[in-house]
């Protein structure tokens, strides 16, 4: 049973959202946001600690939700490490096509750790689940407090 | 009637087959309602037997395809109008409700005391009423744009209206249900924006006969009703530029148009839910989505063609009926016909046609200041739609003779 | 499942025998949007086929017969709900603009700042939103009847509410869509006129599964939604006592709800005509009134023993699924089961049932305060229907504990 | 054409619609109504002067609208005539149920000069047409301004 759910419930997703390696609180951080996605509760939020030239040097997440989000978000911190602002938008963009369509053009080596969530778009009402804490970063990278999924 | 094949239109309209006390069915009374083609009836059927469940908030393949199925509609609605985002279409049940969540929520935030609303002399009540409740519980003025005796919005007396710069907005009809005028809506905008008002347009008529570009005609609000436009009945559309409408609060309160809610305080969901509170209309929506696509494969130019020609020789048949007065002469007109005749009121003319199998509409139609200032009571009304024939007006018109003769 | 034979009923339901994902339809979320029968579906295309026009101001064939079959429709809500009058039927979209609707019109003109309106700590989003909104705009304040632990409303909590004299109106649901818990609605009332205040029962839930007497009960106001009952989106019922009704003020005006205008004053229409501004749900109201005659053919004494007996085999074999928590343990309950599993999330539940064919729902169910209350994010919930058969509760139970595993 | 017609639009109706016998302002009266057809704009006002003995000694009216309520009008002065205003109500429930049916089990002789308007049951949205001088008559008995018809 199930067999055919592991293409989106694969091993990465699993592990990452049953025990994320970057759920934490930043305790010095410089920006921070919380996501929100109304139609069905999910939340995260998201710290994020500039390095000297603006590259992101750290993120920290908390998320209460499922194991999709839990995961986009475990992935999505390892995936902008020492990217600027620009470069994240960029790679969400990517990210929001690879989410909704299963693939994307433009699709940098950059984006190779979100891969393990290629499979969500044959989940379209879970779609925002996976861009749930990127909606979230990018609203910190931006000064906003806050953002909606929806 | 050279533009399409009526008789393969007409075939598409289950209803069209009818009999009505033993005679063949006339529908003259489309600008009341239209009917529905198979395509309409065939989605909203296919929803509810196969692809059905409520929508926005299921994890399962039922709401999955049938909120996929409802959002077609806004693409579809967005397309029809040409708006620049489909987050600018706001579900509503009809006209009437757009034009009062315009009403509630942008008449009583943005608009001040004092602020006036202009509207024009030939609206239906649904663009009356609802500025009429806001300036008694708001204190913002009416104002009422004269029109011609011709049945023309009189543009010097229009543009009059703003000389004191207390407009704040223009509600005005596209197109009237009585007269079948057109309004000249670009110029009523580009005059309304130079003095800084923004103005609605009431497109429940217009958008029926043809192609309505909001943002050639920059308005800032425009409301149809689906069940004009040959789809269901239970669902409409306000089309409001986005930056209007995130600034507009919400009116009604409930599932679906929230982010959070705690008893202290709750934030709202983003344009358009915000103005959509609880489980919508899904299969007026799916329905409507098929109307328009429907619509839009027939194509505006064909349809205006053939409504033209049909209301030229609408005009000069029912002219020529003894006794017989067109009310309405409106150079830019659809194909919606008025009159009265010397002998018969409009109620005993929609009587006798009716047991002749011919469906028109008579009283005031909805515009009882309109009939004032024509001197009237009442009129009767011919309408016309996709599916109308020469044929049928001639039966008409040759009845009314004999209705005439009836009432000696 | 003695009472009725739910084979012969599922065969009225074409969408039962669908297939989802290669596996057949397990549908259990009709608390969100119940299915709907042929003669819904019937009576819905059977009207935009042989029979249909605009309302009340026709004067010919078409727009009489269609009249007569949408206020059926007005009669039948009327005949469910034991309602004295007709009248006292007042068609909107759905449970939430019926809620809107009161707290528009009565809240603002008949409560006054300072007066309190008490709902309850298992509310839908539905009955919160607008009374925090009275609150805002009004200068109300907002009460919150406390739950127990076992998901019952707090009876002695809910009086003491009306110690101090300020409570005008309570807002309280007769069935909760998260708990399955019905509400003592008898002795709501009783408290509650005891103290002067009136009462408005969400029935969007308890309509479906047994019999309401808004006379027995002595409700003021009572709103139900048709979706959830077998009939179409896009039409809910508002019940109001008629003498409130007649105090009180239009919300939205337009066609339809007038009696005459002028520029200068409008009055209004008669309850319920005066609430319904422009082209009702026409279409709509004649599926609802099918789905309304359909489930009284079966009966709710049928009904709620089917249900109760189903209840009660999805408890048990629920709760036996090892780390499965039901939510929600209320001794007068109905066919709506939440719950949580100890290794998986709500969301990532449904996905799996999902692909196993059986639709639940997941998340706050529009009840985030009461999730909060319960010290929760989210539930799965699986709710019944009709239709609802022992071997697909059999089947969520045993796909319940794979997914458990899954999850290992 | 129209033969089926006859059963409404009879000679009578036709006569009194257009040349009602009735239709005129009272100048000395004692009550007055009009009433309202909200749905088709139908409007009538009724003039009332009672005899000593508070029955009806003399009715006028004034109407906008279609030969139905015209003629309606002018039947209704002569069947209320010397009526007392419980009997008037009597008759007006007796007529309603014949205008809805096309027949009244309690139908007074009283009635008969209403009985040209039987086949207007057949004719629903016309019904309205054939009570709303009624309505106001009532109204105007009842000491209030204004009634309706719908
Ligand atoms: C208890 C309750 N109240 C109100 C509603 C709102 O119903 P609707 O969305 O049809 O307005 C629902 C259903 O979603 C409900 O379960
Ligand atoms: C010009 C115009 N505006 C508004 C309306 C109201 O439409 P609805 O009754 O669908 O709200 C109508 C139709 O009745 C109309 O013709």
């Amino acid at each position: 049973m199930f067999e055919d759910v592991r293409d989106l419930y694969n091993a990465t997703i699993l592990e990452r959202g049953r025990r994320p390696r970057h759920m934490r609180r930043l305790e010095a951080f410089d920006v921070t946001a919380k996501g929100d996605n109304p139609m069905c509760g999910d939340r995260v939020q998201v710290w994020v600690k500039f390095a000297d030239d603006r590259s992101i040097a750290a993120t920290g997440f908390d998320a209460r939700g499922c194991e999709i989000s839990k995961a986009a978000a475990d992935l999505m911190v390892e995936a902008v490490a020492g990217k600027t602002a620009e470069d994240t938008k960029a790679m969400f963009a990517a990210f929001r096509t690879l989410a909704q369509t299963g693939a994307c053009d433009d699709c940098a080596e950059a984006l190779a750790p979100m891969q393990p969530l290629a499979a969500v778009h044959e989940y379209p009402s879970r779609v925002k689940c996976a861009t749930l804490p990127w909606h979230a970063l990018i609203a910190a990278l931006d000064g906003q407090g806050a953002s909606t999924s929806e | 009637m050279s533009q399409f094949d009526v008789t393969s239109i007409r075939a598409q309209f289950p209803i069209l087959g009818q009999k009505v006390r033993g005679k063949d069915l006339v529908f003259l009374d489309s600008a009341a309602s239209a009917q529905k083609p198979r395509a309409a009836i065939d989605a909203m059927v296919g929803a509810m037997e196969t692809q059905y469940a409520n929508i926005h908030r299921g994890l399962h393949w039922m709401s999955e395809r049938t909120t996929e199925a409802y959002e077609a509609a806004r693409d579809a609605a967005a397309r029809l109008l040409n708006a620049g985002d489909r987050h600018e279409i706001v579900f509503v049940r009809n006209s009437t409700e757009g034009i009062n969540l315009v009403a509630h929520s942008y008449g009583r935030s943005v608009l001040k005391p004092g602020q006036a609303v202009v509207i024009s002399a030939m609206e239906h009540h649904s663009n009356i009423v609802p500025w009429q409740m806001l300036r008694d519980a708001h204190g913002t003025e009416l104002r009422v744009a004269p029109i011609t005796d011709a049945g023309e919005l009189d543009m010097a007396a229009y543009e009059a209206l703003f000389a004191d710069g207390k407009v704040g907005l223009v509600a005005i009809t596209h197109m009237s249900n009585v007269l079948g005028s057109y309004t000249p809506a670009e110029r009523i905008v580009k005059i309304a924006h130079a003095h800084g008002a923004k103005v609605l347009l009431d497109g429940s008529q217009a958008v029926v006969h043809r192609k309505v570009d909001v943002r050639a005609l920059d308005a800032d609000f425009y409301v149809f009703t689906g069940h004009k436009l040959y789809g269901p009945t239970g669902i409409g559309v306000l089309y409001g530029k986005a930056a209007l409408l995130e600034a507009m609060p919400p009116w009604m309160g409930g599932g679906d148009m929230i982010s959070s809610v705690t008893y202290e305080k709750s934030t709202w969901a983003r344009v358009p839910h915000k103005f959509e509170a609880g489980t919508p209309a899904i299969l007026e929506g799916i329905g409507l989505e098929a109307a328009i696509r429907w619509v839009e494969a027939i194509g505006y130019d064909a349809i205006a063609a053939h409504e033209a020609e049909l209301t030229e020789h609408a005009l000069a048949r029912m002219s020529a009926v003894d006794g017989l007065t067109i009310i309405g002469r409106a150079q830019d007109r659809g194909g919606v016909v008025s009159f009265t005749l010397d002998r018969a009121h409009a109620h005993d003319i929609a009587t006798l046609l009716d047991r002749a199998g011919i469906a028109v509409r008579a009283g005031h139609h909805c515009a009882e200041p309109l009939m004032r200032r024509l001197g009237l009571e009442s009129t009767a009304r011919a309408s016309f739609g996709i599916y109308t024939t020469a044929e049928e007006i001639d039966v008409l018109a040759d009845t009314l003779t004999k209705v005439r003769e009836f009432f000696k």
